[in-house]
């Protein structure tokens, strides 16, 4: 089984390999001017010698992320089942969270600051507003698809309202939640980021920009790189809680089939 | 255990449990399935309903279990004397909480759920603790042949496993009556007979009002106090077949003439509908 | 953020919020914080980013600040907007704004933009500058395409999808460019037409101006004292601010190094005190935005600015 | 029926204008400098000065858009597709398609400059960039959550692998790919102006970033205002397109029952 | 049609439809279900299983269909000489394409599309146009009692109604081996009397193999030429039980003396098993 696992990672690393030496090739045959794209090789020396730097300001970035997604996750939940219980909230609820997702956070930018600060909490509501919108939406979807003869055999027993959520609905819009979990971890990155360009002192997406106007390329990179590892790592983590929380619905495919 | 004379006649002073008055009923679209229909259990009888596919007994089973709402005619539920409706025009009566307890025709388990927690899921409802419920359900469990099923997904159950868990899960969810439709339709023969003798035996000590759908006319005539037949659509009236066997019930009662007697009105009745539903 | 509350020792609490990442053009600040001007003054200042110079407006505006490091031509045109401004001291007395083509591109002057594309950062303001030097170079303005070229302004220029630019600094991407080995000529707007402005100012809100005047005015004079310090010892304060941001990003030494020689003699006012400003200069340039409708209502000069 | 329509869409009109009447309300109450957040008496009246040229920039805005959604959709599918078909591409797209959303596109801007210019073609880059991973993702979980048994069926009648796709998989991930382009819809403004802001001459996202460098609030807002509309409307055609595909698939709960 | 003799007895020259040779499976985690079984059919015969629920018919099938790989055993499928497989040694066979016909237990029909629809995947999986297979299956749907339903979705459906249009589309789909997994467990017995006729009349017009699993005796005994006992888990052995009646046949059979012989063979074959499976 472990082995097993050891080898599925193979074709990943050799992918990435390959993107890699595709990336160095590229820049060196195209002479791709190295403040647009500079060279892999650049690109990791800059890594490490600005390692220091680099690794205080991924850890404000985690942690404007994670905060975010703390928080989308608590109210997108609560968001999908007020749409889900209710048709007027159905109604003005969702109209409402589309147009937050239309609207350019820049043109907000004065507001965020003047309630939210220059600190933490301003980069964070950038997350929220980022990851807020697909927790809700596909959980809302998760609700909806619940299996109604379920609901009707509950209701038909006398189930309270609180059972049907807790002994139905939740558990059924559970997969929905974990798309939209999986699709906020990977958002709330970039959430972050724009929340650091709204005007902040740390985290990389300051370090990228500010790095973007020094025109120094690697540097750019540096950060990008750092800011998609992050991005992807929260994926994954959000895919491992939805393997573990969603153990034994999904396997009939798998378990002793051919295919 | 009520006399053969009790279980059967319908006396007047007999307390109802289920009563139904000019039920009415169709799908929106559709041509409707019940005109005016009634009929009544009472307290403590095992009713068996007999009627061809697509005749609409599931879709009675929804409107007694409060799922559907009659576009005409009154369903009362829990005791109450009979044929005395207090108000007779009174709107259709949403029946109470708890107060059914329905077994659908297709195991709607929770794919997230053990068979134990399956199971224990309408006691729960019920209002016992989750750990209490569970208790009770384990100890049930090797009786329904489901001992080593007890961790198992719903989806590594075998059909007949999954019929046992929905039919253990309802009957543990209490109610003054119990409907059960086609509850051991994938059940061998063997298993089913087991199945028949704990719900007699269950019915015997609880006294519980049961409505009963299958398609086995032999299931039918063994287990209830009546056997209502509809043989047209729509329906509007159920012929009755009193079943005059003694209780307990043997197995070997089926060689019994009475027995024979009532299968073959069974059949003629069934056979004679002219295109039910859906034919 | 408020400002308004005051510091445990009895300091008055100043949030200032820079027009860009810190750079050069930053180290007399970080010279009165360090040399220690600020605290003498009895004042505990903060420096910001934001995320651009108009929020830096709005909020010194709204009172969420209380001083902001702007342009001249945007407080004029802020007040235009009824956005309550006022600039407090020029700190770059100069354009630093100009226009830049490659040398290899033949544009001598900026008659030579007929039939060329320039790019610019979706700034009205900079199209307009652009127009009246080709104006007053005897070129027609119409015949010069825009692009707006958002952030890039350099990498537009450098993948010839222009051929000039304007928006960029000398003290700061002129630099970067010519330490990629572009030759660049570039062309001074207050040469062909534009009045000469203040790029950089220091402005605060009308009403923030009235509670804490005194305040604002100790941090003028610490901050001029900052500046008369850089200016004597433009070594030792430029290695203060290069060490200062290495913590957050580290700076090319040699590039700022270079911009800070470029700025020095554009923030020296000569015999006035460091920051003073003219009310010739303001009429002027209120006079320019107004021509080239800019404005959308009447800006009277001595509003707009104050000497303190 | 009509007449239900109907009457459900008094309760949206009825929230939209208490939103109406708490903004200008609040406004003015609570003296918010108008530079911070505008009337929306001035918003309608700049709203309404500005129509020619707001209708030209809505076209732009709109045309980049409903291209991205377009491309998005194909390509995500197809991606989608691709994930469930093959392990190696779920092992090796999966990641790639992560990182893309975590990239500050700003830093990519040069790239993206270069490769499509600043016409029309980079904006919808950045629409695609926005837009193809939620719809890749949904319709990937679409296309696992399709009911296994069914496929065991079709197997053994050797249905191939041509009629599993078109008869089973992507029939069952219809309902992801709905909540993916539902998502994409709302999100695909947001792109658009982000890829105007990268440059370009037209479109709202531009129009409102001069009024923002011109320092008119209102306009800043009126222009906000037509792409909140915008977002909306495309959410809503996505919403009834999801309707329509869908028709007759979840109505278990509604038809006849009581709740 | 065959003579009495011809259907029953297992004459050496016969040509099999189905061998299968020791096949060992259970899944994983889980007591094995089949333990070296091994049986066949001819071409041609109509082959019923009994077994008790939970004893692995359906798993059975799945193996049968190439949906799950044997651990040990060869299974055959398609036409060949009897004993004799090439290569004994051989890995199982994976069942060729669209030689089976499989309906499974749950109706597993597609919720999108209509019954007209859902039964005409069949024929078009068999490579039948869209139109082609919906006009072969609106000729059917009156004798399935489906006319009415024809657009309807399948949530729209009775129970009984969902599984004669799983049936329909299995039946439709062609295949040389039949696999019928308890098709007619959700019907009234007038609807399966018909269901049973019409399959019987297609066996005996197209001469298909069909394996056939039901937990009803008398509708085993009833169809096949041979019934399969399997009465203890994990199954090795199969008893066969020869139902040596005339065909055609008719409902009287089962006054029968040879009818209530095999019956009662089948019960105590059926009783006797110890604790199988899940039990
Ligand atoms: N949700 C629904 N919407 C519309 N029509 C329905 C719905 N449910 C059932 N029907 C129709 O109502 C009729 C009766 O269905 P019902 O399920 O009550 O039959 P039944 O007597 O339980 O049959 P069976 O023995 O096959 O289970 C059928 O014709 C069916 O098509
Ligand atoms: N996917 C699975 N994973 C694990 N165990 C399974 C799986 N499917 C079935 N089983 C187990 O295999 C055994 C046989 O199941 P199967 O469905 O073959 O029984 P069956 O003979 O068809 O019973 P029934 O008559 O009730 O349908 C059961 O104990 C069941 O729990
Ligand atoms: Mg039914
Ligand atoms: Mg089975």
């Amino acid at each position: 089984m472990r082995r097993r696992r050891a080898a599925s990672a193979v074709p990943v690393v050799l992918f990435v390999l390959l993107l890699a030496v595709v990336w160095q090739l590229g820049t060196t045959l195209f002479r791709v001017p190295h403040y647009i794209v500079p060279k892999l090789s650049d690109v990791l020396v800059s890594l490490w010698e600005d390692r220091g730097v680099l690794g205080r300001h991924f850890a404000v970035t985690l942690e404007e992320s994670l905060l975010g997604l703390a928080i989308s996750a608590v109210f997108g939940t609560l968001t999908a089942a007020c749409i889900e219980g209710s048709k007027l909230a159905r109604r003005t609820l969702y109209p409402l969270l589309v147009a937050s997702q239309t609207v350019p956070i820049v043109a907000l930018s004065p507001i965020m600051v003047m309630w939210f600060g220059y600190e933490l909490w301003s980069k964070v509501a950038v997350v929220v507003l980022f990851t807020f919108f697909p927790l809700a939406v596909n959980t809302a979807d998760g609700f909806r698809s619940a299996d109604a003869e379920i609901g009707e055999w509950m209701r038909s027993m006398g189930a309270s309202r609180r059972a049907l959520w807790t002994k139905w609905k939740l558990p059924s819009a559970l997969p929905g939640f974990f798309t939209g979990l999986k699709l906020a971890a990977a958002i709330s990155v970039g959430g972050a980021t724009l929340g650091e360009w709204l005007g902040g002192e740390a985290g990389l997406g300051m370090y990228a920009k500010r790095a973007s106007n020094l025109l120094r390329g690697e540097a750019v990179f540096a950060g990008v790189l750092l800011l998609s590892a992050m991005g992807i790592g929260l994926f994954l983590a959000a895919s491992l809680l939805e393997r573990f929380a969603l153990a034994g619905r999904r396997e009939v495919r798998r378990e002793g089939a051919v295919w | 255990m009520r006399s053969e004379a009790e279980a059967v006649a319908s006396i007047p002073e007999r307390r109802l449990a289920l009563s139904v008055q000019g039920l009415t009923y169709g799908f929106p679209g559709a041509a409707p399935l019940f005109d005016g229909l009634s009929f009544d259990a009472a307290e403590g009888e095992f009713v068996t309903l007999l009627a061809a596919s697509g005749l609409g007994k599931t879709t009675l089973f929804r409107l007694l279990a409060g799922l559907l709402k009659p576009q005409a005619g009154t369903i009362r539920i829990g005791t109450h004397a009979d044929r005395k409706p207090e108000n007779p025009e009174h709107s259709p009566a949403s029946p109470g909480k708890g107060r059914v307890a329905y077994m659908p025709q297709r195991d709607c388990l929770m794919p997230w759920r053990s068979v134990l927690d399956n199971a224990a899921l309408g006691l729960e409802l019920a209002g016992v603790s989750r750990q209490e419920a569970r208790k009770r359900v384990r100890e049930l469990l090797p009786a329904f042949g489901l001992a080593d099923a007890e961790t198992k997904r719903p989806y590594k159950l075998s059909g007949g496993m999954r019929q046992r868990v929905s039919f253990l899960r309802s009957m543990l969810a209490g109610g003054d009556v119990l409907l059960l439709d086609e509850p051991f339709s994938a059940l061998d023969a063997m298993t089913r007979m087991e199945m028949q003798l704990w719900l007699l035996s269950v019915w015997e000590r609880e006294r519980k009002t049961i409505l009963f759908v299958t398609h086995d006319i032999d299931e039918a005539l063994l287990l209830s106090d009546r056997v209502l037949v509809a043989s047209s659509s729509p329906v509007s009236a159920l012929h009755e077949i009193p079943v005059r066997l003694r209780r307990p019930r043997r197995y070997e009662d089926v060689l019994d003439g009475t027995f024979a007697d009532a299968k073959r009105k069974a059949l003629a009745l069934l056979g004679r509908r002219e295109g039910g539903g859906s034919r | 953020g408020s400002s308004s509350k005051d510091g445990p020792a009895g300091e008055t609490k100043l949030t200032v919020l820079l027009d860009w990442y810190p750079n050069a053009v930053h180290t007399f600040l970080y010279e009165a914080e360090e040399q220690g001007y600020f605290k003498e003054a009895g004042l505990d200042v903060t420096l910001r980013t934001p995320a651009d110079t108009n929020d830096a407006l709005k909020l010194v505006a709204a009172g969420k600040a209380d001083l902001a490091l702007s342009y001249q031509m945007q407080v004029a045109m802020s007040r235009s907007e009824d956005i309550p401004i006022v600039s407090v001291g020029a700190i770059v007395r100069h354009p630093l704004n100009q226009i830049f083509v490659q040398e290899s591109s033949g544009v001598r002057s900026p008659k030579d933009l007929e039939g060329r594309t320039v790019g610019y950062p979706s700034i009205p303001l900079d199209q307009e500058i652009v127009e009246t030097m080709v104006k007053s170079d005897g070129g027609d303005p119409s015949k010069v395409r825009f692009v707006d070229v958002g952030w890039d302004l350099i990498p537009s220029m450098t993948t010839k999808k222009v051929d000039g630019i304007i928006g960029g600094y000398i003290n700061h991407e002129k630099l970067l460019l010519e330490k990629e080995g572009e030759k660049l000529s570039a062309f001074d707007p207050s040469k062909y037409g534009v009045p000469d402005y203040y790029e950089l100012v220091m402005t605060t809100g009308e009403s923030e101006l009235e509670r804490k005047n005194d305040a604002i005015k100790k941090f003028m004079e610490a901050a001029a004292k900052g500046q008369q310090y850089t200016a004597e010892h433009p070594d030792e304060a430029l290695k203060l601010l290069l060490d200062k941001q290495d913590k957050e990003f580290p700076l090319d030494p040699d590039v700022e190094k270079e911009s800070l020689n470029v700025l020095l003699p554009l923030m020296d006012a000569g015999s006035e005190p460091f920051g003073t400003q003219s009310e010739e200069s303001w009429t002027r340039v209120i006079g320019w935005l107004k021509e080239h409708g800019l404005l959308k209502k009447d800006v009277a000069p001595a509003d707009a600015f104050r000497n303190l």
